[in-house]
């Protein structure tokens, strides 16, 4: 029933209109939102919808996990590099996304302000 | 000696700071500035050397990380490790009367600034890129949230939070990069680059100006810059302006010369760098707080680097690289001398010159000032002519206007500082200035003067690199 | 031989300008329906004030001050040539111009206004301050004028342009002469631009602290100065004259017109005169020179 | 004689120094203005910044002078702006000092424009190439380029519109400062002028119609002030109204050069001499000075020299210059323009005569001026020599002909034939100064000698206060400091009122008010809340996206 | 603190901005699809045979991009830094966590699972899937297990600093071996054996940088987690 779904062209359509709403809805509440954790959960929701881009671009239906043994054909793998690449960056997005979290607890305890729009220390 | 050091040491620094801490409170101090010294030794042996090399790490490329080191890149590299160097010196003074808490932090915070920097513009893994985007960007949020006050966390937030999106911008253009031509490797990349459909190049390029244009403080994304120099403390200040901002700038357009050699987006980025500036100096007329009017000045000298690296030849590389060096060398001197007036003073009001009674950081502020103006004499001057006739060469009257008067401008708000602090006669008690600012200090004037009058010294070299850096060697 | 005819020109000026004086109290008197003094009268007083002593002074400059006015108009007098084609009673004539002549027509009254200045009078400095604003309004239509006929004879030195008229400027160019006219009724100090003396109000004026030898050189010069202005302006406008009955033929009608001119006319006030003579004769003189200089 | 700096070039620039006699002439100006008032400076206790900035500013002011391409002038014309900066902040208020800079750096930048306008087409900076890379430029920039020369040099001059700054300058520098304003930096601007306009393009109308209005303009405004150097301000404005008409007319630079050299001396002398009034009464104002013809008469005898050469009567130096201007001004047909040229000549007697009057004359405004004494030599010498310096040019009007001669050769003009030293010959009439000046002197003589021998005893008067004064009898009490504000009534004038009320600092004003509201909006901008940056950055982006797809 | 919820200019202008984005993305993105191209990774799995390890993944990041990874421990570093320079004197706490009696019984029986389950993932990572970044996060998982349900507890210090120093330390140390020995930074210099292929020890240096990796990531981690929850000592 769901076999449409085995062919490459329509994963792709899906992986980029899924991938794309993702966006869509980080991007939308970094526009909108105002409070400081829901602007890093939008930033968090945007980096994810690139990955799941990425990953899901060059995914490939035949071909498996690269995990190799000595002598095997290596065109049945799937691409190393955009898992080594998120990873990396998951980690990384991970990092900065506590560190915010981190000054705005600090911020709200010192101002008691969690609106990005009524930061305003230094209106000059 | 390997350019990997440059990046390698100050990690090594930042990860053993912990044992370091075992051997004295200073200690962390004085390996610091022993290990930025040394980089500095490497640089220069690099450059008297061989002046060009590529570092393999790990495997060789394309399909591994590596680092190319060509005149251009390492006058970045110098100028990064000489920064930090009087930075370093600079502090070590500076903290025995009024020290950051918790020092060994900061002194591993700069220097992953400076590793980051430096990896930056050596690097030439386009992922690799971005992983020291993120390092000097999560570095400089900490340093501008330093202090730990209202003020300082609200422009780290907002640091943070511009410094998040531009890096989501950015690895969407890298994912689309991979997907659509096949490597990170930035050689591949410019080679392939005219080959994409025409949308792909176009959607890759502006996403890439999107990622970087907050980074390098283009209009209209960079009004985050001003609350952040504002907030961070003046000292730091030194460092995003003479550093951070420069090395995302030789990376963005370092990349634009590979993947658009033609200059496709040429005339556009002139225009956005023209306005860029008028519009941060205008915004700078009515401000009354110094970091806030120098961060404007900032964003004024900063983009006026970008129209010169906008347009895309050799004369105008050059004209920027001058200010570059230029910029940093004067911004620092300002905001160190603004370093010891707010500890002395408290206050960062404009109208604090005027009861500065140190005709020494006056002379400073001064000369610092008028370089960035562009007054012949001083190292400003020729950045700005070059850039200017570069602009005459190519008959753009209307961005030459607009950078006129955007210097206009300048012009007037700077004057209004000097007026500020050479009519008054309000004063308050003499401000003490140890020997070793003053050496500082004094050095930096000094060095925008020869580097203003006599402009052939370097102006041999920095054409080479500019020749290097518009051929796109990588 | 030319100091001789400089004398001469010195003495005749002298003569005739207070001969024109007397005539100018008599005719006045006619028009206001008296009989006016003897007509040497002015001659003699100025005689007899030369040999009275002055009553007070107020130092070195305060004689300066005549003695600069009187040497002022001596030297303008010299630089005015009498007749036109020929040497003879030229003066100093070929040596300047009419620009010297112009200037020099100032230095007088400038030289007299710092004696008056020195004098300490507050109705001494009232009358120049009175002399100085309506001068320039005054000089701008004769100037344009002046202007106008330098460049029309292509020359600036005077005998050069009384020679240059065949038919004269004042009638070749009627506006012209008309503007100046104005400038120069002003000049000599008649209504309705007179307001600089005012003899009645202002107790003579900037002469008020002048007595005795000052106020002789005073009359002397202004008999001189009147003269030598009649001079140059017949030589400027009315063709000038080849001998001295045509010279005081020329002088006289001019002279009348000026004196019958004053004594219709009211006098104006400071600003009066000179929002008139701004208005009024600059506008003829402007017009005049643009209709005789458009080619 | 020609040093080529080509050696020490960055990329494609050639600089060049060169020593014409042009330069030469301006040069000596500088020299002459730096020699008399180094006599002054034992007199103030001045900071020795002030010294180090002098010798700046002498330096960049020699710079422009002896530079052969633009691109040096600039550096000198910047340098100079710069350091005039420095040395009017030692006694200027912020305000007029915040004026000033504006100005000067709009001036300075303008120029710079068009140098870069002039160096785009032919890719050279020297004089040799500016003519041709003028004609090779179109229409339109040929028109801008000029336009913003203009600006820069009337900014320099002050020239009416653009003098917004000038007169607060010039009132409130050091005395010293000052006169050198007046004497040398707005001579610079007649020197920019000459190399930048006029020997770049043909003789402009528009120049001398500016310069007419200028003169005219600046004569009834230095009408109504009552300070002396406010007046002097204006009166520099005025004169350099002349030599800017008279450059905008062919065959003018003769004239031009001559008043050049004799405003330079004469405004020194008089600047010197009211900086010893000042120094000797701490007084700058008409309403409170007055009376010291007897306390300082030396002085006096040295400014009457002077105001006689400012009204540019025959026959001191001042006539010679007024007489070659008019005579060029003549000879090309100018005759409204020489109209007004007169016009202001005739109307800046007022002011002439208020210098002298207010000054010196009349009743002292003040007791404590009885107490002044004469000035010191140091004062007085320079004074002498300017006036030395004045009578000779108004004696022997040819003197200096020779070396102008000289100058207009060198930029292909026609010459001015020469005689002898006395007799001063122009293209449209001559005049003999040595004859005017000794029939003057001998008539003078004369009458002197007459009056004396016919004196008999004069009542010297007992005091001041014997004057007739209306039956009254003044003492201490009595105001009898009477037309320091002469000429205030002219604003009753209705023609007049037009030019002495309406006033550029309104215009200037306004403008800066805008600029500052505008400013107000982008800083508005800058510190805008977060999420409408991302808004405005997205939106650009789309736009991008957009632009460039479509 | 309250956020007005109605339908601002804000909101539409975002609405509106974000969604013609994003239709321009999905636009573009559908008319050029991207082909199966030659990419890197397919050069670097063939590479992999002779140079790496069974888990290609594990390869690329240590190795093969093993730079980046060094970059990502150290953003990972600066961030556990800042963390620690924001909330380290927080004395008032604005989380109260209580545990209650399932939590403390069931993460005492979880934790050693998780942690034996987090190395092995962190030591098999070159032979299976999984990693020092893997088992590093499930050590942290773990420690933040034990932290909310015992708060008295506090892990030392010194303990985590001396973990995360040695694994910074010996990871560029190992990276500057290589330049040493063979000029390449971070070079395999325990020349890996082909046949050794698939076995536990095997690879050179990969497994080795793994296991740090894994430790730093741990104790990174650990000390961001434990700094995010620190409680007051008065509650």
């Amino acid at each position: 029933m769901f076999e449409f779904f085995n062919s490459p062209e329509v994963i792709n359509i899906i992986v980029i209109i899924g991938s794309m709403l993702l966006f869509f809805v980080g991007l939308f509440g970094l526009l909108t939102q105002k409070h400081i954790i829901k602007i890093f959960m939008s930033i968090a929701i945007m980096e994810t919808a690139v990955y799941l881009f990425f990953i899901g671009s060059l995914f490939k239906l035949d071909a498996i996990a690269p995990i190799m043994k000595v002598a095997d054909d290596t065109s049945k793998f799937n691409d190393p590099i955009p898992h080594a690449m998120i990873l990396t960056a998951i980690v990384i997005a991970m990092a900065v996304f506590a560190l915010g979290v981190s000054f705005a607890i600090e911020y709200y305890k010192l101002s008691g302000k969690t609106n990005i729009d009524t930061m305003n220390e230094m209106r000059h | 000696m390997s350019s990997v050091l440059f990046v390698a040491l100050p990690l090594l620094f930042g990860f053993s700071t912990p044992i370091l801490g075992y051997f004295g409170k200073n200690a962390v101090a004085y390996v610091s500035t022993l290990m930025q010294l040394f980089l500095l030794y490497l640089g220069f042996d690099l450059l008297l050397n061989e002046g060009f090399s590529i570092e393999l790490i790990s495997i060789a490329p394309p399909l591994g990380i590596s680092f190319v080191v060509t005149k251009v890149s390492l006058l970045f590299v110098l100028l990064f490790t000489s920064v930090m160097t009087l930075f370093s010196l600079y502090y070590l003074s500076y903290r025995s009367e009024k020290p950051y808490r918790d020092e060994s932090k900061f002194f591993i915070l700069i220097n992953m600034l400076l590793a980051a920097s430096i990896g930056l513009v050596l690097s030439s893994d386009i992922f690799n890129i971005y992983v020291f985007f993120e390092i000097a960007g999560i570095s400089a949020y900490i340093l501008s949230a330093y202090e730990k006050s209202s003020s300082a966390l609200e422009a780290g937030i907002k640091y943070l939070i511009t410094g998040a999106v531009a890096s989501i911008f950015l690895i969407f253009a890298i994912v689309l990069i991979y997907i659509y031509i096949g490597s990170l490797n930035l050689g591949i990349i410019a080679q392939h680059f005219e080959l994409l459909p025409f949308q792909i190049k176009l959607l890759i390029s502006i996403l890439l100006l999107i990622g970087f244009g907050f980074k390098v403080e283009i209009f209209p994304l960079n009004f985050w810059v001003s609350d952040v120099y504002q907030g961070s403390s003046t000292l730091v200040n030194a460092l995003f302006s003479a550093i951070v901002v420069k090395a995302y700038l030789f990376v963005f357009f370092h990349l634009l010369y590979l993947f658009l050699p033609h200059g496709e987006f040429s005339l556009f980025l002139i225009y956005l760098g023209a306005f860029s500036m008028l519009a941060a100096e205008v915004a700078g007329l009515r401000q009354s707080h110094l970091k806030r009017l120098f961060a404007y000045s900032s964003l004024g000298q900063v983009a006026l680097v970008f129209t010169a690296f906008a347009l895309q030849n050799t004369q105008a590389i050059q004209a920027a690289l001058f200010i570059v060096l230029a910029h940093s060398v004067a911004k620092m001197g300002i905001f160190f001398a603004l370093a010891l007036i707010e500890k002395e003073h408290e206050s960062m009001e404009s109208e604090t010159l005027k009861s500065l009674n140190s005709p020494f950081l006056r002379v400073i502020l001064l000369i610092s000032m008028l370089s960035l103006l562009g007054i012949p004499l001083f190292a400003g001057f020729v950045g700005k002519l070059l850039v200017l006739k570069s602009l005459a060469l190519e008959g753009m009257l209307p961005i030459i206007m607009m950078i006129i008067l955007a210097s206009l401008i300048e012009a007037v708000y700077y004057f209004k500082l000097a007026g500020y602090m050479f009519t008054s006669d309000k004063r308050r008690d003499v401000l003490k200035v140890t020997w070793a600012h003053k050496t500082i200090l004094a050095f930096l004037s000094l060095l925008l003067l020869i580097i203003g009058m006599a402009p052939f010294l370097l102006s041999e070299y920095l054409f080479e690199a500019s020749k290097l850096m518009l051929g796109g060697v990588s | 031989m030319i100091l001789l005819e400089l004398l001469l020109m010195l003495l005749v000026a002298y003569g005739v300008g207070f001969l024109y004086y007397g005539l100018y109290r008599n005719i006045t008197a006619r028009f206001q329906r008296r009989f006016g003094p003897p007509l040497w009268q002015s001659f003699f007083d100025s005689i007899k004030f030369f040999l009275k002593e002055e009553s007070t002074s107020h130092g070195w400059m305060f004689y300066l001050g005549p003695i600069i006015m009187m040497s002022g108009a001596i030297t303008t007098l010299f630089f005015i040539p009498f007749f036109k084609e020929t040497t003879n009673f030229s003066g100093l004539s070929s040596y300047g111009n009419l620009f010297v002549v112009l200037y020099l027509l100032v230095l007088g009254p400038l030289g007299n206004a710092l004696g008056v200045g020195t004098g300490g009078n507050p109705f001494g400095a009232m009358g120049v301050t009175r002399g100085l604003s309506r001068l320039f309004a005054l000089e701008l239509p004769f100037y344009i004028a002046v202007i106008a006929i330098m460049s029309l004879s292509g020359s600036a030195d005077i005998s050069e342009i009384a020679a240059h008229q065949s038919t004269m400027y004042a009638l070749a160019y009627p506006l012209l002469f008309i503007g100046a006219l104005f400038s120069f009724i002003g000049m000599m100090g008649q209504s309705p631009f007179d307001v600089v003396g005012a003899p009645v109000e202002v107790y003579s004026g900037p002469a008020s602290e002048f007595s005795g030898k000052f106020l002789a050189l005073l009359m002397s010069q202004s008999a001189i100065y009147t003269f030598a202005k009649l001079v140059l302006m017949v030589n400027l406008f009315l063709g000038g004259a080849q001998g001295f009955l045509e010279l005081l033929l020329k002088t006289f009608v001019l002279f009348l017109f000026v004196i019958s001119f004053g004594s219709l006319y009211g006098r104006f006030k400071t600003p009066q005169s000179i929002d008139f003579l701004l208005k009024v004769p600059t506008t003829i003189a402007v017009i005049g020179l643009i209709l005789a200089t458009w080619s | 004689m020609m040093i080529n700096l080509s050696n020490y070039a960055l990329g494609h620039i050639v600089l060049a120094l060169e020593m014409s006699h042009l330069a030469n002439f301006f040069a000596v100006l500088i020299l002459l203005s730096m020699g008399t008032l180094l006599f002054l400076v034992k007199n103030y206790a001045l900071p020795k910044s002030f010294y180090a900035l002098s010798a700046l500013l002498s330096t960049s002011l020699f710079l422009i002078v002896y530079a052969a391409d633009y691109l040096l002038f600039f550096i000198g014309w910047e340098v100079m702006s710069i350091t005039t900066y420095f040395l009017l902040s030692f006694s200027v208020s912020q305000k007029t000092l915040h004026k000033y800079i504006i100005f000067a750096m709009s001036s300075a930048l303008a120029l710079f424009i068009a140098i870069l306008m002039i160096y785009s087409t032919q890719q050279s900076f020297l004089y040799s190439d500016a003519r041709e890379s003028f004609e090779l430029m179109g229409e339109f920039q040929g028109v801008f380029f000029l336009v913003l020369i203009l600006f820069a040099i009337f900014v320099k001059l002050g020239v009416i519109g653009f003098h917004y700054w000038l007169v607060d300058a010039y009132e409130e520098a050091h005395d010293i400062f000052t006169a050198f304003l007046s004497a040398v930096l707005s001579k610079m601007g007649v020197y920019a002028l000459i190399i930048l306009v006029v020997k770049v393009t043909q003789p402009m109308l528009a120049l001398a119609i500016i310069g007419v209005m200028t003169s005219i303009i600046a004569t009834f405004k230095a009408i109504q002030e009552d300070s002396v150097k406010r007046v002097l301000a204006y009166s520099s404005i005025a004169q350099l109204g002349y030599i800017v008409t008279v450059l905008g007319v062919a065959d003018g630079m003769s004239g031009a050069l001559y008043h050049s050299l004799i405003h330079t001396a004469v405004k020194l002398l008089l600047f010197i001499n009211i900086a010893g009034v000042i120094y000797m009464t701490g007084r700058d104002k008409f309403s409170q000075l007055g009376g010291l013809i007897y306390k300082m008469p030396q002085s006096f005898v040295l400014l009457l020299i002077g105001i006689i050469v400012l009204a540019g009567m025959p026959p001191l130096g001042g006539f010679s210059s007024k007489f070659l201007i008019y005579s060029a001004l003549l000879d090309t047909k100018y005759l409204l323009l020489l109209s007004g040229v007169m016009f202001s000549s005739a109307s800046a007697f007022l002011y002439i005569y208020k210098l002298i009057y207010g000054v010196y004359l009349g009743h002292p405004s003040h007791k404590k001026l009885e107490s002044a004494k004469e000035v010191s030599l140091s004062f007085l010498l320079p004074q002498y020599l300017l006036a030395f310096i004045l009578i000779t040019l108004g004696t022997f009007p040819a003197l200096i002909v020779p070396y102008i001669n000289e100058i207009l050769l060198e930029s292909s003009l026609t010459t001015l034939s020469f005689t002898h030293a006395g007799e001063l010959i122009s293209a449209f009439a001559q005049f003999n100064g040595l004859i005017v000046m000794s029939a003057f002197g001998t008539i003078f003589v004369l009458v002197v000698i007459f009056f004396v021998s016919t004196r008999s005893k004069a009542k010297e008067a007992k005091n001041r206060f014997d004057i007739a004064y209306c039956g009254e009898e003044p003492d201490e009490s009595t105001h009898l400091h009477y037309g320091y504000s002469m000429g205030k009534e002219l604003a009753r004038v209705g023609i007049l009122r037009a030019i002495i009320k309406n006033s550029s600092s309104h215009f200037y004003e306004y403008l800066g008010k805008q600029t500052l509201s505008f400013a107000e909006l982008f800083r508005k901008i800058y510190s805008g809340k977060l999420s409408v940056n991302f808004n405005i950055a997205i939106l650009f982006l789309l736009l991008l996206l957009w632009g460039s797809l479509r | 603190m309250s956020i007005k919820r109605s339908l601002s200019t804000l909101t539409l202008s975002g609405f509106t901005l974000s969604a013609l984005l994003i239709l321009s993305f999905i636009n573009i993105l559908l008319q050029n699809v991207a082909t199966n191209i030659e990419r890197a990774g397919d050069g670097l799995l063939k590479l992999n045979s002779s140079e790496g390890v069974a888990n290609v993944v594990t390869t690329v990041v240590v190795y093969f991009r093993g730079f980046d990874t060094l970059g990502e421990i150290a953003v990972l570093f600066i961030a556990s830094l800042g963390v620690g320079l924001m909330l380290e004197r927080n004395t008032e706490c604005t989380i109260k966590v209580q545990s209650n009696f399932m939590l403390q019984s069931a993460s005492k029986l979880l934790f050693p699972i998780i942690i034996i389950f987090g190395l092995y993932v962190m030591i098999y990572g070159h032979l299976s899937p999984g990693g020092g970044f893997q088992g590093g996060v499930l050590v942290a998982s773990a420690v933040l297990l034990l932290l909310i349900s015992n708060k008295d507890l506090e892990v030392p210090h010194a303990v985590i600093s001396a973990l995360e120093t040695l694994a910074g330390v010996s990871y560029v140390l190992i990276g500057l071996m290589g330049l040493l020995l063979s000029d390449v930074f971070l070079f395999n210099f325990l020349s890996p054996n082909i046949a050794d292929f698939g076995l536990l020890l095997s690879g050179g240096i990969i497994p080795i940088v793994y296991i740090i990796v894994g430790i730093k990531v741990g104790s990174e981690m650990g000390f961001i987690v434990q700094n995010l929850l620190k409680r007051s000592d008065d509650v």
